[in-house]
This record gives C-alpha cells, sequence and structure tokens, in this order.
C-alpha cells in the first residue's frame, strides 16, 4: 500500500503544486467574489470593492497557471490598478449617499437566488462534465507572452483592434464630454 | 439589361436626389422627370422589342445574389408582365409629373416617390419570389410615409397606420406563403418560373396546398381590398399625396392580383377549384358592394377608391374564372384600371389643390373654370364605366365572356350589370355633380391646367388608356399565350378531354 | 372600296379630333370641317351605293381587332342592302342637320364641342350600321349612347339638361345589360358574332340555340327596348329634348333611335326563332316576336296618347317619335322587317323635317317652345309654315307622301295577322293624325298667341334650305323602291319559318312606275288602306274642330282626370323614381351603412380594442426596473438554453 | 480510488470553467438583488472576469491565442464601459439625482 501511495505520489508529484496553487486561488475567488455580491458582514460598498479587487487579483493567479502571463499583467494593471481604483475613487469622492447600506429585501434576494440557482443547475453540469484528459502537456508550449499577443493583435486581428480604438477614442470623447461641469445660465 | 436599367434608373434617380442639397428645389424636380421620362420611354422598347409566340420570358438578366440559398437578381417580362411594366413606368412618370403640388420638403418627397418608382417597376420585372415581395415593399413603405407627411384631411396619420397595418398582415402572408413554397419544393430556388416547372412536375402535397394557398390568396387579396379586407383602401387614397395613390392605387395593388396569377395558378392547380369558386362570390361582392358604396359617397375621392374597389373585383373575377379569356381580360383589365386609377387620382389631386376639397356636395359647375380638366375627367369616369375604345371595356367584356364560359350564368348576368350600370351610376353622377350644373361659389376660383407641362401627365395617361383600347391586340396577343401556359395545369386537371377547345376558331 | 368604307367610318371621328385638337378656339372652323366632312361621307355613300349595282351582296371585309381563346372579335364591314339603305340615311339626314346646325347654333361659344361631339355620333352612328358582328354594333351603340348623353348635356349648365343627359345614358345602358348577356348567349351557343355566319348556322340548324332561343332574342331585345326607347325604358327620349333641337331631329328621331330597329332588321334571324325556353320556363309558350309586336304596339298607342296632351313642341314630336317607332318595333314583331325598315328610312325623313321646322319656329320665337304661345306662323315663316305641312301631312299618312306607304304597309300586316294589333295601329293612326292636327293648328294657323310669335320671322338660306330638301324627300321616299330595294336582302335567307307576308311575292312583280306604286296598297290591302285613310280623316277632322283657332285646350278642361294622367306622361317618371332609384338608393344606403359602421366600425373596433387590451396588459412588463428586466432576461436564457441542451 | 485521486490533482478545463461559471453566478446574483448601482456594476465586473477566465482557460487547453485576445478585447471595452458609466453615475450624483436601482425606473410606459 505505501509503495503504491509513493508510486502514485511520484507520478503526481509535479501535478501537486499546480494543482494546490488552482485549489487556494479558486477557493479566494469563490470567497470573495461572494463577497463581492453578498457580504453577510457588512453590506458597505466599499468591502464590496476591495472583494472586487482580491477577486481579480487571484483571476490574474490562474492566468498565470494558464501561461497567460501577459493577460495576467494586463488583469492586475487594469482591473486591479484601474478599474477597481475608478471604483473606490467614485465611492470616496461622492456624497455619503453611496455609502448608505440597504438591506436587500427578503423576496428580492430569493427570486435572485432561484433565478441564479435555476442557471447554475443548468450549466454547472455542463463544465463538470468536461473529462480531465482535455488537459494538455506543455510540450507544445503556448504561452501569451507579449510578442507573440502583439503578433496575433498586429497581424491577423488588426481590424478589430483599430475598431477597439475607435471604441476607446469615443469613450474618451463621452466621459470628457459627461463630466465637463455645467456651464452656468445654460438650462436644461 | 434593358429590364434592369428601367428600374435602376429611378432608384438612381433618389440616390441623387438624396445627395443633392435641399436647397436645389428645382433640380430634384428635373431629375424625377428625367429619370422616370427616361425609364418610360425605355420601357416603350420592351414593347417594341418582345417578340410574341415565344415560349418563357425575354429580356432577361440574372445576377447571383445569394446563390448559397438559390436567390437571384433575376427579371424579365413574358406577355404578361410587359404590360404591367410599361404602364408601372407611365404612371410613375405622370406621379412623378403632377408633383408640382408638393412644396414643402421636397427633397424627401421626391427621394421616396422614386423610390416608390423604382420599387413598383421593380415588383413587375422581378422573378424572384424574395425580390418581387422586397421590391412591393420597397414601394410600399415610401406611401406610408408620404401619407403621413404630404397627406391630406386631419385623419391622415390614422389613415395612414391603418393602411401599414392592413398591408403588412397581407404582406407577411405573402411571405409565409412565398417561403413556404420554397420549403416545399425543395429545390433551393426562389426563381418563380424553376418553381413552376418543379411542382408542374411533381405537384405539392394536397395537404400543404390546403394551407398555403388560402395564406396566399388572403395575403394577396388583403393587399388588393378584398372586401372585407378593404377598409384602409378608401381612407389611404383619400388621404394620400396624389403621387402616392397615383401609384398606389394604379400600379402597387395589382401586386396582390399579379401575385396570384403568379404563385396561385400555376403551383397550386390541385386545390385550385374549390377556392376560385369561393373566389368569384368575393369577386362579385367586391363588385357589387363597393359600386353601391360608391354611389354614396360625397366625397369624390372616397368615391374613386371604391370605384377602384369595384373594378379590382372585375379583376378577381376573371382570374376565378380560370379560363384563358377571363384570365386574358383580368390581365388587360389590370393595366387599363392602372391608368384609369392613376387618372383618377391626378385628376382628384388638382381638384383639391385648386379648391380645397373634393365634397362632389359643395363642387359644380368646374367644366365652366376647367374646360381641359373637365373634359380628361369625363372621358376618364366614363372609361371608368365601361365605355368602348377606352382599356377598361375590353377587359370587362373578355371577363364577362370568360365568366359565361366556365359557366357561372349568374355572376355574368351580375357583373354585367355590374359594370354596365352600378358604375354608370355613380361615374355620372360624379360628372353631374361637378362638371355640370351652375359653377359653386367655392369653384369659382379654380384655374384650369397652366400650361403643357401640367397637361402632360393627363394627356399621357388618357393617350394609353385609348390606345389600348381601340388597338388591344397588340396586347392581347402577347398576353394570351403566357396565360394559356399559366391555365394549363389547372385546365389538364379540371377537363382533361378538352383541352384543345381553346384553340381559337 | 375599302379604301371608301374606311373613310365613311373614319373621317367623323378624324373630324372630332381635329376639332379637339386644332381648333377648340376657333367655332367657324370647326363647324367648317365637320360639315364638309358629314357631306364627304354623304358623297362616299352615294359612290359606295354606285359601287355596289354591279356587285353582289352582301360584302363582308373583315379585320381582326381582338382574339383571345375562342372568342374573336373583328373590325368587319357588311355591306348589303340594309346597311346601305340605313347608311343613306345617316349620312343623309346628318349631313343636312350638320349644316342646319351651323345656323341653329351659330351664337354658341362651344360651337366647337358641339361639332365635335356631333362628329362623334355620325362615327359611331355609321360604325352600328357597317358592323358585321354584335360586339362591334355594341361598341358603337355603346358610343352613340356616349354622343347622345354628350348632346343632350349640351348646355350643361342647365341642371335639366345634365340631368335629362345623365337618365338617357342610364336607361340605355340598363337596355345595354341585357344586350352584352344576350351577345355572350348568341357567342356561347353559336360560337361565332358575325350575322354572316349566324344565319347560315341558323339555315343549317334552327335548333342551334336549343333551349336558350327565346331568352337570348329577349336579352337582346332590351338594347333595343334602351336605344329606341320602347315601353318600359321609354322614359328618357322625352327628356332628351332638352339638347339643341338638330340633336333631336338627327339623334332622338331620324338615327339613333332607329338604330334599335336596324338591330332588329339586322338579328332578324334570332329574333324569328320560334318559342324555346329552358325547362322550368316553358309553361312561357310565347316567342321573342310576340313580345317585340306586343311592346312595339303598346309604345305606338301610349306614346300617341300622351302626345295628345303635351303642350311642348318638342315633346310632343318626341312622343310621336316613340309612337312611329313603336309601329317600327311592331313591324318586326310581325315578322316584317322590310315594313319595318321602310317606315324607318321615310320616317328619318319626316320627323328630322317635324323637328328642324320646329328648332326653326323655335329660333324665330327665340327658344319659346310653348305651342299654345305660338300661332299664326303662315305668313311670318313661309317655307317653315309649308314644308312642316308637307311633313305632318306624311306622318299622318295621307296618300301621295311617303308616310303612307310605309305605314300602309304595317297597318296591312298587322290587319292581317292579328286584330288587336290592327286595331292598335289604326288607333294609332288616328290619334297620330289628331295630335299632329293639334300641334299645326296652335303653332302655326289662326291668330298670333304671345307677342314673340308676333314678331317671327323666316329665318335665313342656312336653315331653311335642309328644310325644303328634307321636303322633297319626304313627299318622293314613297317613290322611290326602297321596299323592292330591301327584298332581296330579306328574301334571299332563310326566312321560311316566319312565314312572312309582303306585299310582292317577288321583286318582278314590284310596280314598276309611280303610278302603280301609288296605287298599289289599295290593290294589295284595300281594306287596311281604307280604313288608315278613315282613321286619319277622321282624327284630321276632330282636331280641326277642337283646335281650329282655339284659345285653350278644350280636351284638358272637358276631361281633367284623363288629361292629367296624359300630361303627367302616366306617371312613368314617378313610378320609376319610387321603385327602381329608390330601391338603388336604398341598398346603397345599407352597403356604406354596412361599412361604414359594420366593418368600418365594429368589426375594426372590436379587433382594435382586443388588441389594444393585449398592449395594456403587456406593457405591465415593462416596470422601468433593471433588476426585473434582467431577472425576465436570465430566465429566457435558462429556458432557451434548457430546450437547446436537452432536445 | 487512484484514478480519482488523479483527477482531483490533474487540473483540466472542467477545473478553471466550474470556477468560471460559479463566479458569472455570483455576479448574476449580485446584479439581480443589489440595489446600489456602484455594487450592481461591480458585480457586473465580476462577470465580466469569469467570462475572462473561461475564455483564458479555452485559449490554454486549445492551444492557441484566440481566447487571450478576446479577452484583451473584453478588457478594454471593461474599461471603456466602466469609464462612461462611472461619469454617468458621477453625472447623476452631481444633478442630485437617485443613484439608486429602484429610482432609476423612468424608461417604461
Amino acid at each position: 500500500m505505501w509503495e503504491k501511495l509513493l508510486n502514485y505520489w511520484s507520478q503526481s508529484a509535479p501535478l501537486l503544486p499546480e494543482a494546490i496553487a488552482f485549489y487556494i486561488l479558486a477557493t479566494i475567488a469563490i470567497l470573495f467574489g461572494f463577497l463581492v455580491v453578498a457580504n453577510p458582514f457588512s453590506r458597505a460598498p466599499i468591502n464590496s470593492g476591495l472583494s472586487l479587487l482580491c477577486t481579480i487579483l487571484s483571476l490574474a493567479g490562474m492566468a498565470i497557471l494558464l501561461r497567460a502571463y501577459f493577460l495576467a499583467a494586463i488583469l492586475v494593471i487594469i482591473y486591479g490598478g484601474a478599474v477597481v481604483v475608478l471604483f473606490l475613487f467614485v465611492l470616496m469622492l461622492s456624497r455619503k449617499d453611496f455609502k448608505i447600506v440597504f438591506a436587500p429585501t427578503r423576496i428580492r434576494f430569493a427570486i435572485g437566488m432561484i433565478i441564479t440557482i435555476l442557471f447554475a443547475m443548468i450549466i454547472v453540469p455542463i463544465a463538470i462534465q468536461i473529462p480531465v484528459s482535455t488537459a494538455v502537456s506543455d510540450s507544445v508550449p503556448i504561452e501569451g507572452t507579449v510578442s507573440a499577443i502583439g503578433t496575433l493583435l498586429l497581424t491577423k486581428y488588426i481590424i478589430p483592434f483599430e475598431a477597439i480604438s475607435i471604441l476607446l477614442l469615443s469613450a474618451i470623447i463621452g466621459v470628457v464630454y459627461l463630466s465637463k461641469p455645467e456651464t452656468k445660465g445654460k438650462s436644461k | 439589361m434593358l429590364l434592369t436599367s428601367i428600374l435602376l434608373l429611378p432608384l438612381l434617380g433618389a440616390l441623387i436626389v438624396l445627395a443633392l442639397p435641399a436647397s436645389l428645389r428645382v433640380l430634384h424636380r428635373t431629375i424625377a422627370i428625367t429619370v422616370t421620362g427616361i425609364a418610360a420611354i425605355l420601357s416603350l422598347f420592351l414593347l417594341l422589342g418582345y417578340q410574341g409566340g415565344i415560349q418563357g420570358y425575354q429580356f432577361i438578366h440574372e445576377i447571383p445574389w445569394v446563390p448559397s440559398i438559390g436567390l437571384n437578381y433575376r427579371v424579365g417580362v413574358d406577355g404578361i408582365n410587359l404590360g404591367l411594366v410599361i404602364m408601372a413606368a407611365w404612371v410613375s412618370f405622370a406621379a412623378v409629373l403632377v408633383s408640382y403640388e408638393i412644396r414643402q420638403k421636397e427633397k424627401l418627397y421626391y427621394f421616396l416617390l422614386l423610390l416608390m418608382c423604382g420599387g413598383v417597376i421593380g415588383t413587375f420585372a422581378s422573378l424572384d419570389m424574395i425580390f418581387f415581395y422586397a421590391m412591393h415593399e420597397l414601394a410600399l413603405i415610401p406611401t406610408f410615409i408620404m401619407i403621413g407627411i404630404w397627406g391630406r384631411g386631419e385623419k391622415k396619420v390614422y389613415s395612414a397606420f391603418q393602411m401599414a397595418i392592413y398591408l403588412s398582415i397581407g404582406a407577411m402572408m405573402v411571405l409565409a406563403g412565398i417561403i413556404c413554397l420554397y420549403a416545399a419544393g425543395g429545390a433551393q430556388t426562389f426563381d418563380m418560373e424553376k418553381l413552376a416547372g418543379i411542382y408542374s412536375q411533381n405537384p405539392m402535397p394536397i395537404s400543404l396546398q390546403k394551407w398555403i394557398l388560402p395564406l396566399l390568396l388572403f395575403g394577396f387579396g388583403i393587399l388588393v381590398g378584398l372586401v372585407p379586407f378593404h377598409s384602409w383602401a378608401p381612407a389611404a387614397y383619400t388621404s394620400a399625396p396624389s403621387a402616392a395613390a397615383m401609384i398606389h392605387a394604379g400600379v402597387l395593388k395589382k401586386f396582390g392580383l399579379y401575385g396570384i396569377v403568379r404563385l396561385i395558378l400555376p403551383i397550386m392547380p390541385q386545390t385550385l377549384q374549390p377556392w376560385m369558386e369561393i373566389l368569384v362570390i368575393m369577386a362579385l361582392i367586391n363588385a357589387i358592394y363597393c359600386g353601391l358604396i360608391a354611389i354614396r359617397q360625397k366625397c369624390f375621392a372616397q368615391m374613386i377608391s371604391y370605384s377602384s374597389l369595384s373594378h379590382v373585383g372585375f379583376i378577381f373575377l376573371g382570374i376565378a374564372v380560370l379560363n384563358s379569356i377571363g384570365l386574358t381580360g383580368a390581365i388587360f383589365l389590370m393595366i387599363a384600371h392602372g391608368f384609369l386609377a392613376a387618372l383618377l387620382f391626378a385628376l382628384n389631386g388638382r381638384i383639391y389643390q385648386q379648391i380645397g376639397n373634393t365634397s362632389m356636395d359643395s363642387i359644380s359647375g368646374l367644366m365652366q373654370k376647367m374646360p381641359f380638366i373637365g373634359m380628361i375627367l369625363s372621358a376618364t369616369l366614363m372609361a371608368g364605366c365601361g365605355l368602348p375604345f377606352f382599356g377598361n371595356f375590353v377587359g370587362e367584356f373578355m371577363i364577362f365572356f370568360g365568366t359565361w364560359q366556365s359557366h357561372y350564368s349568374w355572376p355574368t348576368a351580375l357583373a354585367v350589370f355590374t359594370g354596365l350600370i352600378i358604375s354608370a351610376v355613380y361615374m355620372l353622377r360624379a360628372i353631374r355633380r361637378i362638371l355640370h350644373g351652375n359653377l359653386s361659389s367655392i369653384a369659382s376660383t379654380a384655374i384650369d391646367a397652366e400650361n403643357t407641362w401640367r397637361k402632360l401627365p393627363f394627356i399621357l395617361l388618357m393617350i394609353a388608356l385609348i390606345s389600348i383600347g381601340t388597338y388591344p391586340i397588340i396586347l392581347t396577343n402577347k398576353i394570351k399565350d403566357p396565360v394559356n401556359n399559366t391555365l394549363e395545369p389547372v385546365i389538364s386537371l379540371t377537363m382533361p378531354d378538352t383541352t384543345n377547345s381553346d384553340s381559337s376558331k | 372600296m375599302t379604301i371608301i368604307l374606311f373613310g365613311i367610318l373614319f373621317l367623323p371621328i378624324f373630324s372630332a379630333l381635329s376639332i379637339t385638337f386644332f381648333s377648340q378656339k376657333h367655332p367657324s372652323i370647326s363647324a367648317g370641317i365637320s360639315i364638309a366632312i358629314s357631306c364627304i361621307t354623304f358623297l362616299l355613300t352615294c359612290v359606295l351605293c354606285a359601287m355596289t349595282q354591279s356587285q353582289t351582296l352582301p360584302i363582308e371585309i373583315v379585320y381582326t381587332w381582338l382574339s383571345v381563346g375562342n372568342l374573336s372579335v373583328d373590325l368587319g364591314f357588311l355591306v348589303d342592302r340594309l346597311s346601305l339603305i340605313m347608311l343613306f340615311v345617316v349620312t343623309g339626314v346628318g349631313s343636312l342637320i350638320h349644316i342646319y346646325s351651323k345656323g341653329y347654333m351659330g351664337k354658341d361659344p362651344s360651337l366647337s364641342r358641339y361639332f365635335a361631339s356631333l362628329s362623334i355620333f355620325m362615327f359611331s352612328m355609321i360604325g352600328i350600321v357597317l358592323a358585321n358582328n354584335f360586339l362591334m354594333i355594341f361598341i358603337f351603340w355603346e358610343m352613340v349612347g356616349l354622343s347622345s348623353y354628350l348632346l343632350i348635356g349640351f348646355w350643361m349648365t342647365k341642371g335639366s339638361a345634365a340631368d335629362a343627359a345623365k337618365k338617357a345614358f342610364l336607361c340605355n345602358r340598363i337596355g345595354d345589360t341585357g344586350f352584352l348577356l344576350g351577345i355572350i348567349l348568341v357567342w356561347s351557343c353559336l360560337g361565332t358574332l358575325r350575322f354572316g355566319e349566324i344565319s347560315n348556322l341558323l339555315s343549317t340548324n334552327p335548333a342551334a340555340f336549343s333551349s336558350l332561343a327565346t331568352i337570348t332574342g329577349l336579352l337582346l331585345l332590351c338594347g333595343v327596348i334602351g336605344k329606341s326607347a320602347q315601353f318600359p325604358l321609354h322614359v328618357w327620349l322625352p327628356d332628351a329634348m332638352e339638347g339643341p333641337t338638330p340633336v333631336s331631329a338627327l339623334i332622338h328621331a331620324a338615327t339613333m333611335v332607329a338604330a334599335g330597329v336596324y338591330l332588329l332588321a339586322r338579328g332578324f334571324d334570332i329574333f324569328a326563332l320560334s318559342a324555346a325556353w329552358p325547362q322550368g320556363l316553358d309553361w312561357l309558350k310565347f316567342s321573342t316576336l310576340d313580345v317585340i309586336a306586343t311592346i312595339g304596339a303598346f309604345t305606338a298607342l301610349m306614346a300617341a296618347l300622351i302626345a295628345v296632351q303635351q303642350n311642348d313642341i318638342k315633346r310632343i314630336l318626341a312622343y310621336s317619335t316613340l309612337s312611329q317607332l313603336g309601329y317600327m318595333v311592331m313591324a318586326i314583331g310581325l315578322s316584317y322587317p322590310i315594313a319595318a325598315m321602310y317606315h324607318l328610312t321615310t320616317h328619318a325623313f319626316f320627323k328630322a323635317l317635324l323637328f328642324l321646322g320646329a328648332g326653326s319656329v323655335i329660333v324665330a320665337l327665340h327658344h319659346e317652345q310653348n305651342i299654345w304661345k305660338m300661332g299664326g306662323l303662315q305668313k311670318r315663316m313661309p317655307i317653315t309654315f309649308w314644308t312642316f305641312l308637307i311633313a305632318t301631312l306624311a306622318l299622318c299618312g295621307i296618300p301621295p307622301l311617303s308616310g303612307f306607304f310605309s305605314k300602309d304597309y304595317i297597318v296591312a300586316e298587322a290587319l292581317h295577322k292579328n286584330a288587336y294589333l290592327g286595331t292598335i295601329a289604326l288607333v294609332t293612326a288616328f290619334l297620330t293624325t289628331f295630335y299632329m292636327g293639334r300641334l299645326f293648328f296652335v303653332s302655326f294657323i289662326g291668330r298670333t298667341r304671345s307677342k314673340v310669335s308676333d314678331h317671327a320671322k323666316e329665318n335665313s338660306t342656312i336653315i331653311t334650305m335642309p328644310l325644303i330638301l328634307l321636303a322633297i324627300a319626304s313627299v318622293f321616299a314613297g317613290f322611290i323602291g326602297i321596299d323592292s330595294y330591301l327584298m332581296p336582302h330579306y328574301s334571299s335567307q332563310s326566312l321560311a319559318n316566319t312565314n312572312m307576308v309582303f306585299p310582292y311575292p317577288s321583286i318582278d312583280q314590284a310596280p314598276d312606275n309611280w303610278f302603280k306604286m301609288l296605287i298599289y296598297p289599295f290593290k294589295h290591302a284595300p281594306m287596311a288602306a281604307i280604313l288608315s285613310i278613315c282613321a286619319v280623316i277622321a282624327g284630321g277632322f276632330l282636331s280641326f274642330i277642337f283646335y281650329f283657332n282655339a284659345k285653350n285646350d278644350i280636351l284638358s278642361s272637358k276631361f281633367k282626370t284623363v288629361s292629367l294622367w296624359l300630361k303627367n306622361r302616366l306617371y312613368f317618371d314617378e313610378l320609376y323614381q319610387n321603385s327602381a332609384v329608390w330601391l338603388q338608393d336604398k341598398l346603397a344606403l345599407i352597403c356604406d351603412f354596412i361599412d361604414r359602421w359594420i366593418i368600418g366600425g365594429i368589426i375594426i373596433g372590436i379587433i382594435y380594442r382586443i388588441v389594444d387590451l393585449i398592449g395594456r396588459f403587456c406593457r405591465f412588463s415593462q416596470t422601468g426596473n433593471i433588476q426585473t428586466y434582467t431577472a425576465i432576461f436570465v430566465l429566457g436564457i435558462i429556458v432557451l438554453s434548457y430546450w437547446v441542451i436537452n432536445w | 480510488m487512484i484514478a480519482t485521486i488523479e483527477t482531483y490533482l490533474t487540473i483540466g478545463l472542467g477545473h478553471y470553467l466550474t470556477v468560471s461559471v460559479i463566479l458569472f453566478c455570483l455576479g448574476l446574483l449580485g446584479i439581480m438583488t443589489r440595489r446600489n448601482i456602484l455594487v450592481v456594476y461591480m458585480s457586473l465586473e465580476l462577470m465580466l472576469n469569469a467570462a475572462n477566465l473561461a475564455l483564458i482557460a479555452f485559449s490554454r487547453f486549445n492551444q492557441n491565442l484566440d481566447g487571450q485576445i478576446m479577452v484583451m478585447m473584453v478588457v478594454t471595452v471593461a474599461a471603456a464601459e466602466v469609464a462612461v458609466g462611472l461619469a454617468l453615475i458621477v453625472s447623476l450624483a452631481r444633478h442630485k439625482l437617485p443613484i439608486w436601482i429602484d429610482n432609476l425606473n423612468k424608461l417604461k410606459y
């Protein structure tokens, strides 16, 4: 029995660090994900925001596990560095209204739960069914490095890339327009 | 190519109008007149170049569109739609010519009008069911907008919506029917000619025909204004600006009738007979009922709308009797009625524009003020009550003879009664009220058509009406062969032993 | 030949078109064109007559106008004796009346329109005469209806004229409905519409119509009743007198109304078929000819009666026309088409003359039409007086004049065949003399009854010249052998079954000089001739007693009720107004009500309410709350994915 | 038994997808239940990130980079969206308009 266990250990030892890392990261992600949505201790938006940050960080970790290094960086920089910070800024800079905490009415929560569980019942089995054998070896390493993604982005996906730049540009213009202080005397 | 250029010219004109600034008002009109005029003249070359006695379509032009589902741009004419295409082109030209009454938002107006013109020509030229349908919609939607913007009277928006709802329902039924035809054929083609060929080889299952035939029949029926689905017509035509009413009542409405001839008769001969017997009755109701209503109308526009519905009843009758005389008459009457309805609505527009309403109670003695318009109006109304040497008479009497030939004795009598008496009653009543008698004060400021350009649309349509009425053989000789082909499956089914009786004496 | 025929038919329409397009603003040019062309057609007709002397008739020239399936319609010319006679009448009287119109209508501002309409009429009438098939006749039949409509309503600002025009057209249309159905029946039974083929088919196979013979005949008769204003549809003709007098003379006396008789003569083969009814109707024993004779006799008598109490000069003549048309129709009904055509021809001359004379009087009296305001015109208007006298005598049937011969044949035939009809014919002859005497004595003889008649003057030559020419024709038309000219047309055809009795058994025995001709009626049927002359004398004598120099109408004061009924034309107009017109009006009212309130109101209203209700209900789902939308959206996805996964 | 443990240790596509789906459901729950518009936004971001995780996992297990490109796009769009959305919220707040989901219900009949 010990032999078998040792044998097994020697076989699965290379898998162990990755597995451990995944399970830890997954637990963190789901836990903080839950805290974003329904923190049983505090319903303050600031807590949700910080929990979101944690979730994103753990997702970035999973991206590293999936060899998407560039994206991991992107997730940390853009989500962690920009988006969540933006949320926090808005929270901190605006009036008190944002900090008022509403408990969800029970009926609403119940309906939401039912629908979500239904949804999960449809989707989760599909995800679970997928056999493990689809795991790949790293014999043909595909790595999300900057150069690989950059090459693809500027060759095959050049048109979506340009389109998305136009979207960004228009978003910038829109944001500038929206946040421009209103000129006085000009009625709505 | 010729057909494509005829139908693309107005659409091209529409794009040019769209590209020009709105301030160049004269230019819009000039462009519209030019493109429709050229299209109209080109359409005459169809008549000249058409070779009789040849099976199938001519002037075919084909461009693959979506080959994977068998959707092709394919235009062509045979005897049945030749006259309709020419009629559409000329009525479009006349409709553009009478549009001088429009004084606001001219750019949009001419854009929409040219779309309509292109659409109606395209509808009748298309041999592909999807294009046939889409071109109809292309012409229909501008009608809706035009009634809403440049319409007359307080109820114009209501009328526009009523028309749009009715016609959308009809068009949806037709579309569903077309898709069923496509799917049931199983040959991946929207081509009418090929479909007819396929279904003549292996007929559609009766269980399917039972559903598709009424779907298509009543879909087309709604589009034409078959009683009891006709309420949109008087309201819409009364409110529509003259050009829209001319094109819609004159040309676009024939879509449904033409569709019945093209899509129902050759494709579903097996279940045709009982439905056509019902259609005979409905056609008679259309003719008599609408004719009687026309007698009561006080408003001239309402009266001609109902008279138009009444005439459509005759066309239905000609189709429903299922023999070559009746069907030839029906197609002939479609063409003649196109010119007639266009003329009537153009005249109605002129009177409305001069006087401000068209109530037959308040207008009288207009002949003194408008000798030219009055003359054309009397001639048109006379044509409408089936006077010989106008196109309508030829179509109507062929329909009467055809009805009798199919052993419908009472329907013939009733149709003749309606065609000769009821139509005469309301048409003459209109002449008496509007043109004859003392000049009423409201009409005293009216002026006749000022110059040749203003007279031109009336003269053109009148010439067309008279020329097909005096020399009908120019059309009938072309119509009768394709009509015989269309009816061949029906006739061979219903009376297998008398197929040869149709050969002329 | 072909060119001449085309010329005769199409020159008038060419004249109408050129007037409409080029000379609308120049009345005198229009008049010139129209008159010239009508004279040319007359000359061409003479040429045609001369040409056909040496040829075998009938000559048929056929072009296909329309051909679909087994329906084939020709533009065809049929030249035979019947059409030549009729053509002669139409173009002859027509061109005289064209000339007269120039004088009568001279100052009217819309003279161009008048002459254009007149030209259209000439075109259509010639078309009827020359047509070789039923449908072509029908086409031109409708066209004469149109031109009649245009001309009756010529003074369209006058409400009564416009109404009369409408009435005329509609009455004609009612008749034409039957006519067209009859044509359809002929076509479906015989397969052809050409007269020549029809008579050939019927001569080889008289039972070709099987059970539909009488119905076909009666339906065709409807057209005749409408156009020739026979009994049920006679009401339009008196009203048609609203039109200009030359029009009344040409269209409503001489030619158009006679077209019905022409049609009866043309399609005589069909009308002469013996009675045959379809199953279920076979208890009706009578044949078409019986109906024709009865209608003709009834119209003749009724119209003559009404004429006795009319006061408008044109209306008297209109009823007289009705009555004479009744004679002609009766003659056909007695299977005697030659006499009908004979009477048609002579009647065309003298009735046109009467109308033109009346027109001359009307012009001279500044459009006064009441005979009781005329009088004393014999000195003031001698030409009109004498020509009118000749026409009156011709109409009454005084022996040497043309009317005597033609009418006598009819009377003789009627007496020979049917005592009742004979009596009616005689009574009508008596009444004819009576009312014509009344008209003549009151309006021409004796003292002047109003200022206008005091100042009356004879008209210019352009008016009197046609009067004189027509007077000559009225006198001599009886001698030129119209009847013997027509004989070959019928003897050549299979009329054996119609039992035709004609004065001459064959053309060789026709009287060959004018004196023999004059006395022939006395030789052939002395009884009838003497009786009709007696009737004429009695009528003339009575009217002389009553009306010579009379101040007012003695009859109307003596027999008030009868006179009232007659004056009001036996209340036919009122009857129709309260039956047919009322019925049509109410039907239209009901349909309009159904359309406006039941279809347009209730049904559409119900559908509208249902849709509206559904819409109102459904819009509650639009709460505006994003989370509700999200929930619904996710539910939708759940349903869809469940469906996709588990399908 | 051994094979079962191995499946737990071999991290396959299914594992990542499961995490992704759970996160997605959590985000959904947040959108449907929370009333603070900012938290709703955060939940939205959570869902996007769940999708990102799935895309990255697909990319990894399908041996091509297209999924990662897709994530790039999603991130960009999310950034733009957050910027505009937050600007709108700030704008609402500045005009003293309600920022609670329940009150933002003018878009209805």
